[in-house]
C-alpha cells in the first residue's frame, strides 16, 4: 500500500511518521507538500503532529486553509483514509472532517508523557487488528488536547461508537486521574461517522519500536495496512 | 479604518485560564472578582469603500478564521 | 534593491558622557581613537561598544580559557566558532554548544528563556547539523522567594514554547535553588546536533566579490543595545525607540531552520553565522575577521519591521531570528528561490570587500568605516587581578564535633528527597517534548538521556551538571567535581565521553575575588578534561551576574556528550528485580562539607567540598562503563546530592513502575549522617543478579575499584541496618511532590 | 459592575501571532488587512462603592498580575 505524509511547514513528527512506517512497518511512504496538490493514488494519508504555522490563533486554524487541504478533503469524501495525530487531529476537527474541536489542556500546561490507552471500538480500519478494551501504552505531548464538543454532539459520538480510544488507568478504567488534559469522556480519538477519518493525540509514530519503551503504535498503523491489503480500493 | 475583535469562549465551554487568573487575583486579595473569562483581543487597519462593506468583509473573516463557531463567539467594532 | 533612504535621525555628537553611556572606558574610547586614527561618529562608537563588551570580545576570560584542553582525535571542530563539532564514526558528526540567557530571563521568564533557547538552536543548525536534542541547566532563588514560582514557571513554559514548537525534544537538564541566585537566574540551554563529516560549515567570508545576503525575519529595535536608553535624552519619538525585550517567534525559527538545511545540500555557501548578539554587527565582522578580508553592508536594503531606524538601530538590534550568509557568486537566485518557499526573506545586503574594512553605508552615504582587526582581534584583552578573599580559611573551616547528628534519619531522608534540590523535577520535563523525533531511549529521569542515532546501532548519552556550591567553598574542586560527575552520569548509563561544553556563570570581572574563583574553576575543570581525557569543544562565559550587590556562586555548568557503540546496552538507575544485590563501587568518606545535608538541615554552607582524586574517578567510571558493556548490570546510579542515603533511596523510587525496596546490610562504620549524606565524590551504586558478582569483582580489581556488596534488593521497605527503615511508598511521595507541591 | 480589560502589546514589541493572522488573512484574499495585532481580552464581574473605586482596584491587578509591563500595554472599561 502508499502513505502519504502531508508536510506543514511547521510539522515536527513528520518525519517521525515517515521512519516508523518505512524503517519499523517496511511500507511505502511519500511526504505530501502542503502547498502542492495531492497526485497519485494513496491509500491513507497522515496529518502528522506539530505547530502547522506556530499554532498562532488557534491549533490547525490556518493549516486547514493550505492549498492541500482540498485534496485531502476530497480524498476523505471519496472514503480514502485519513489519520490525524495531534496537531493533525485539531487540524481535522478545525477542517469539518471530524466533530467537536480540542481547547487549552484543562492544566493550562504543554503534558509530555505516556499513557495508557482503551480501544473502544475495533470495526474500524485503524483498530481493526487490536482487541475491544485492551490498552495501549503510546505517549502524549500536546497543549492544546482536551476535546470538547456540545452535548448533543458528544450523544451522536457515543451513539454512532465513533469514540474509538480513551485515556485509562493501569486497570482500564477511564478514570479522571488518568486523563492528561480534561477531555471530556476522557477522549483521546475518534473517528468521523463513515469510519475512515481517524484523529487521535497520542503519537504512535513515538511508539513503534522497543527500544523506545513501547511498540503499541504499530498496531494502529498495521491496522490500517491490513485494512488496505483487504482490497479497499486506492482513492486518488 | 481600525477594526476591533473580540473572541471569547462559548457559554459552557469551561475556561481554565480565567478560572486559574481569578483564582490568583483571589490569592492577591481582590476577592471581589467573580466569573472571570479568558478571550483574545485582535486590532488590525482595513480598507473599504464603506463602513457597511468593511462590516460584511470583517464577519466574513471571523466566521472563516478567526473565531470558531464549535468553542467561540466574537464581536467587533469598527472605527473610521 | 533597497531604495535610498534617509538617515531618519541627526545623530548626537560622541561625548565624554556618551562614551561611558556605552560602557566604554577612556582607555578603551583611547584606544579606539588610534585604530581609527580619528574620533568615531556616533554608529560606530555604538559598533565599538558591542563588539568590545564583555559578551562579544572575552576580553576578561580569553587569556583563562586558553588553558582549557580543546584537542583530540575526534574533535573536528573546536572553540571559535559557532559550536563545536565532534566525531562519532561512521562518516556522522555532532555539533553542540551551550549559551547563557541570564539576564532577559530575569527580566521577562517566558521570552528571556524562549529566545535562549532560539539562539543556541541557531548556533547548532548555522553549523549545518540538525538539532535533535537539547538540554537546560537551571539555577533560582530559594524556593519560598516571592518572585522563584514566577521565575521558574515562565523560563519552564518559555523553553517548552519555543523547543517544542521547533520540534527539539528536550530531554534533559538540572534545576537547583539557592538564595545567591535570588536576583539573578541562572538560564543556560544546551542543543546538540547531528550532521555529516562533508557537511560542516563555518562563520567565515571569503571570495572578493561574494554576495552577503541576509535571511530570515526583519529587523525591529528589539534589544537594542542599552546604551540608546541612556542616550534617550537627543530622541524626540522616545516612546517608539526604547530597547524592547526580545520576542521569540519559534515558528520562524522553524521556517529557518528547514530552509537552511535545504539550502546546505547544495553547494552555494561560502561561510554563514546567525544573528545573535550585536546582530548584524558582529555577525558579518565575525566572519570577515575569519576570512580576513572586509565588508561592506549597505543598511538601506536590509528587510526593516518598524519605521523611521537608524543605522545605529539596524546595526545592533538583535531581533530574533535571522541568519547572515556569503553565498558563491551567481547563486542568490537559486538561494531566494529555497527561501521562497519557507516564506523568508532572503536579501542581498553587501558584499566582500578586499580593504579589510568593516563598512557600513545608509542611502548612499558612508555611517560606518572601521578595520575589521579593531573590531576582532585588537578588541582589548584583560588579565584583571585576582585574589583569594582573606575569609576563605574561616568559610573552609567545619568543625563536625559541632554538628549535632540528627535523631530520626528517617525523617532527615525524607526531608532530603523532598527538597527541590533533589526532588523529582518533573513538574519541569513534563511541560517539555522529550520524544519529538523518535529517538529518546533514555527519557528524563535518569542519570543522563540517551538517544539512538537512526541508521546505526549507536547511541547518544547527554548530560549538563555543576555545583555550585562547592566552586564557592573551593573553586578549583568545585570545577574539576563539574567536569568529573557530568562524566560519572554518562559513565552510567555505559557511554563513554566524547566531548563537553560549558557555561561559566560568574560575577563581576572587575571583582578580584571573582576572577581568583573563574580562574581555579578553570583550572580544575583543566585538570579533570585532561585526567577523563575530554576535550572543550565550544562554550559560554556570563560574568556580572550579582545577586544584590554579591556575586551568585561561582556557577560553571557542565554539558557532555557520549556515544554508546551498542544502544541497547543503555542503563538506567533504578532497580529493576527484587533479589539483585547491591554493590557500591568506590569509598564513603566523611565528607559533609558543602553538601545538600549541611545546608539543609544545618543551614551551612562551609567546610571544604568532597575531595576527588581523579584517577580513582576515571577507574570508577572505567569499572562501570565496562560492567555495564558486559552486560553485567541491572542498575546504576551516580552518587551526588544528598549522598548513598538519597542515591539508594533514588535508586528504589524513581523508575517508571512501583518502587522496590531495599535491605542494607553492610556499610563503612563512621557516623550514621555521613554514611547517609555525605557527598564523596567517586561513587557509583549498581545492582545485578547475584551470578554476575564475580565477573563484577574481576573487572573492579583489574581497574583498582574499592567494590563492597552492600545489601539486596526487594521487599516494600527501605531499610538501612541498624540506622533506619521505613515503607520505600513514604520515600516516593517526599520525593515527588518536593518541587511539584511547591511550585503549585 | 462588569470589568472589560484588553492587554495588547507594546508599540515596537515584535508580535509572531499578529503576524502569522496577517499572512493568513492575505492568503485568503483579505489584501486590505494590514498592521494586525493579537492581544488578550478578560472579562470579569467586579463589587465596588464607586466607579473610580473599581477603577483604583482594576488598575492595580493589571500591574499586579494581568499585564506584563515590560512588553505588554493594558486599557480597560468598566460598565455599571
Ligand atoms: N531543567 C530540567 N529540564 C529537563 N530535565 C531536567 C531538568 N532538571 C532536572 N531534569 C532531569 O531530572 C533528572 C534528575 O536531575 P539531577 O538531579 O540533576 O540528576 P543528576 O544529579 O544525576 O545529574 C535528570 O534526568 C534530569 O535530566
Ligand atoms: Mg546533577
Amino acid at each position: 500500500m502508499r502513505w502519504g505524509v502531508i508536510v506543514f511547514p511547521g510539522s515536527c513528527d513528520d518525519q517521525d511518521v515517515f521512519d516508523s512506517l518505512a524503517r519499523d512497518m517496511e511500507q511505502e511512504v511519500d511526504f505530501l507538500w502542503h502547498k502542492d496538490d495531492i497526485k497519485g493514488g494513496y491509500d491513507c494519508l497522515v496529518l502528522p503532529g506539530g505547530f502547522s504555522y506556530g499554532d498562532y490563533l488557534r491549533c490547525g486554524a490556518m493549516a486547514r486553509f493550505s492549498p492541500v487541504m482540498g485534496g485531502v478533503i476530497d480524498f476523505a469524501r471519496r472514503g480514502g483514509l485519513v489519520l490525524g495525530i495531534c496537531n493533525g487531529f485539531q487540524i481535522l476537527c478545525e477542517s469539518g472532517l471530524l466533530p467537536g474541536a480540542l481547547v487549552r489542556n484543562a492544566g493550562l500546561k504543554f503534558v509530555c508523557r505516556q499513557v495508557s490507552l482503551r480501544v473502544e471500538e475495533t470495526d474500524t480500519p485503524f483498530t481493526r487488528e487490536i482487541k475491544k478494551g485492551q490498552l495501549l501504552k503510546i505517549p502524549v505531548k500536546h497543549g492544546e488536547g482536551c476535546y470538547y464538543a456540545d452535548a448533543v454532539t458528544l450523544e451522536q459520538l457515543r451513539n454512532n461508537r465513533q469514540i474509538l480510544l480513551r485515556y485509562a488507568d493501569a486497570k482500564g478504567k477511564p478514570a479522571p486521574a488518568a486523563n492528561p488534559n480534561g477531555s471530556l469522556d476522557n477522549i483521546a480519538g475518534i473517528c468521523n461517522e463513515a469510519r475512515n477519518v481517524f484523529g487521535l493525540m497520542p503519537h504512535p509514530e513515538d511508539a513503534c519500536n522497543k527500544i523506545l519503551g513501547s511498540d503499541d503504535g504499530l498496531k494502529i498503523f498495521s491496522s490500517i495496512a491490513a485494512a488496505c491489503a483487504r482490497g479497499e480500493a486506492r482513492h486518488g | 479604518m481600525r477594526v476591533k475583535i473580540f473572541v471569547s469562549l462559548k457559554q459552557g465551554v469551561l475556561d481554565p485560564q480565567g478560572k486559574a487568573i481569578e483564582r490568583s487575583l483571589h490569592a492577591l486579595g481582590y476577592s471581589e472578582v467573580h466569573d472571570v473569562r479568558m478571550g483574545k483581543y485582535l486590532e488590525f487597519g482595513v480598507e473599504a469603500a464603506s463602513r457597511s462593506a468593511a462590516e460584511a468583509r470583517v464577519r466574513e473573516m471571523c466566521d472563516k478564521l478567526l473565531a470558531n463557531p464549535v468553542i467561540e463567539d466574537y464581536r467587533f467594532e469598527i472605527e473610521e | 534593491m533597497g531604495e535610498e533612504r534617509e538617515n531618519p535621525r541627526a545623530e548626537p555628537a560622541v561625548t565624554a558622557e556618551l562614551v561611558a553611556a556605552h560602557g566604554l572606558t577612556p582607555d578603551e574610547y583611547a584606544k579606539i581613537v588610534k585604530l581609527l586614527g580619528r574620533a568615531p561618529n556616533y554608529t560606530e562608537l555604538g559598533v565599538f561598544s558591542v563588539m568590545w563588551s564583555e559578551h562579544c570580545s572575552y576580553k576578561s576570560s580569553r587569556h583563562y580559557l586558553k588553558r582549557l584542553p580543546t584537542e583530540g582525535p575526534q574533535v573536528l571542530q573546536g572553540p571559535g566558532e559557532n559550536a563545536g563539532v565532534v566525531d562519532i564514526g561512521d562518516g556522522l558528526a555532532v555539533a553542540f554548544k551551550m549559551e547563557s540567557h541570564n539576564h532577559p530571563s530575569f527580566i521577562e521568564p517566558y521570552q528571556g528563556a524562549a529566545t535562549g533557547v532560539g539562539g543556541i538552536l541557531r548556533d547548532i543548525f548555522t553549523m549545518g547539523a540538525r538539532p535533535i536534542a537539547s538540554l537546560n541547566s537551571l539555577r533560582f532563588g530559594a524556593i519560598d522567594h516571592p518572585r522563584t514560582g514566577y521565575l521558574l514557571s515562565g523560563v519552564v513554559a518559555g523553553i517548552g514554547g519555543y523547543g517544542n514548537c521547533v520540534g527539539v525534544p528536550t530531554v534533559g537538564g538540572e534545576c537547583y535553588f539557592d538564595e545567591c541566585y535570588n536576583a539573578n537566574i541562572l538560564v543556560n540551554a544546551f542543543t546538540l546536533g547531528i550532521t555529516t563529516h562533508k557537511r560542516i560549515f563555518t562563520g567565515i567570508a571569503k571570495g572578493i566579490g561574494n554576495p552577503v545576503m541576509y535571511v530570515g525575519s526583519k529587523t525591529g529595535r528589539d534589544g537594542i543595545h542599552g546604551a540608546t536608553m541612556a542616550s534617550e535624552s537627543f530622541s524626540e519619538e522616545k516612546e517608539r525607540r526604547r530597547p524592547t525585550v526580545q520576542v521569540g517567534d519559534p515558528f520562524t525559527e522553524k521556517l529557518l531552520l528547514e530552509a537552511c538545511l535545504e539550502l546546505m545540500e547544495k553547494d552555494y555557501i561560502v561561510g554563514i553565522q546567525d544573528m545573535g548578539a550585536a546582530g548584524l554587527t558582529s555577525s558579518s565582522s565575525e566572519m570577515a575577521g575569519r576570512g580576513g578580508v572586509g565588508i561592506e553592508l549597505d543598511l538601506s536594503r536590509v528587510p526593516l519591521r518598524e519605521t523611521a531606524m537608524t543605522p545605529y538601530e539596524i546595526l545592533l538590534s538583535e531581533s530574533q531570528e535571522r541568519m547572515l550568509l556569503v553565498a558563491r557568486k551567481g547563486t542568490e537566485e537559486e538561494i531566494r528561490r529555497i527561501f521562497d518557499k519557507w516564506d523568508l526573506d532572503a536579501v542581498v545586503v553587501g558584499h566582500v570587500t578586499d580593504d579589510r574594512l568593516f563598512r557600513a553605508l545608509f542611502g548612499g552615504t558612508e555611517v560606518a568605516r572601521i578595520p575589521v582587526a579593531a573590531l576582532t582581534k585588537d578588541a582589548p584583552v584583560y588579565q584583571r587581578p585576582a585574589a583569594s578573599p582573606a575569609s576563605q580559611d574561616q568559610l573552609q573551616h567545619l568543625d563536625l564535633a559541632a554538628i549535632p547528628e540528627p535523631k530520626d534519619l528517617g525523617v532527615t531522608l525524607k526531608r532530603l528527597l523532598a527538597s527541590p534540590n533533589i526532588a523529582s523535577k518533573e513538574w519541569i520535563f513534563r511541560q517539555y517534548d522529550h520524544y519529538v523525533r523518535s529517538n529518546t531511549v533514555v527519557a528524563p529521569g535518569a542519570d543522563a538521556a540517551v538517544i539512538r542515532i537512526k541508521g546505526t546501532k549507536k547511541g547518544l548519552a547527554l548530560t549538563v551538571d555543576g555545583n555550585s556550591r562547592y566552586c564557592y567553598l573551593d573553586p578549583y574542586v568545585g570545577g574539576a567535581i563539574a567536569v568529573a560527575e557530568a562524566a560519572r552520569n554518562l559513565a552510567c548509563v555505559g557511554a563513554r565521553p566524547i566531548g563537553l561544553t560549558d557555561c561559566l556563570n560568574f560575577g563581576s570581572p572587575e571583582n578580584p575575588v571573582v576572577m581568583w574563583q573563574f580562574a581555579d574553576v578553570i583550572h580544575g575543570m583543566r585538570d579533570a578534561c585532561v585526567a577523563l581525557n575530554v576535550p572543550v569543544v565550544s562554550g559560554n562565559v556570563s560574568f556580572y551576574n550579582e545577586t544584590d550587590g554579591t556575586p551568585i556562586y561561582p556557577t560553571p555548568t557542565v554539558g557532555m556528550v557520549g556515544v554508546l557503540d551498542k544502544l541497547e546496552c543503555a542503563m538506567t538507575p533504578w532497580f529493576k528485580s527484587a533479589g539483585d544485590l547491591i554493590v557500591l563501587l568506590g569509598r564513603t568518606r566523611e565528607e559533609l562539607g558543602g553538601s545538600e545535608y549541611l545546608k539543609l538541615v544545618h543551614g551551612l554552607t562551609r567546610g571544604t567540598p568532597p575531595w576527588i582524586d581523579l584517577k580513582m574517578e576515571r577507574a570508577v567510571q572505567g569499572c562501570c562503563r565496562e560492567a555495564i558493556e558486559q552486560g553485567l548490570l541491572r542498575s546504576a546510579h551516580d552518587i551526588s546530592d544528598g549522598g548513598l542515603g538519597v542515591a539508594l533511596a533514588e535508586c528504589s523510587i524513581i523508575g517508571p513502575e512501583k518502587p522496590l525496596g531495599l535491605r542494607i546490610e553492610n556499610h563503612e562504620m563512621i557516623r550514621g549522617d555521613a554514611l547517609l549524606f555525605s557527598e564523596s565524590q567517586s561513587r557509583i551504586v549498581v545492582s545485578l543478579a547475584e551470578k554476575n558478582l564475580g565477573e563484577l569483582e574481576e573487572i573492579a580489581a583489574r581497574y583498582n575499584v574499592p567494590l563492597q556488596v552492600i545489601g539486596s534488593v526487594g521487599g516494600s521497605r527501605f531499610t538501612i541496618q541498624p540506622l533506619l527503615g521505613l515503607p520505600v511508598e513514604e520515600l516516593r511521595a517526599a520525593w515527588a511532590g518536593g518541587l511539584t507541591d511547591r511550585v503549585k
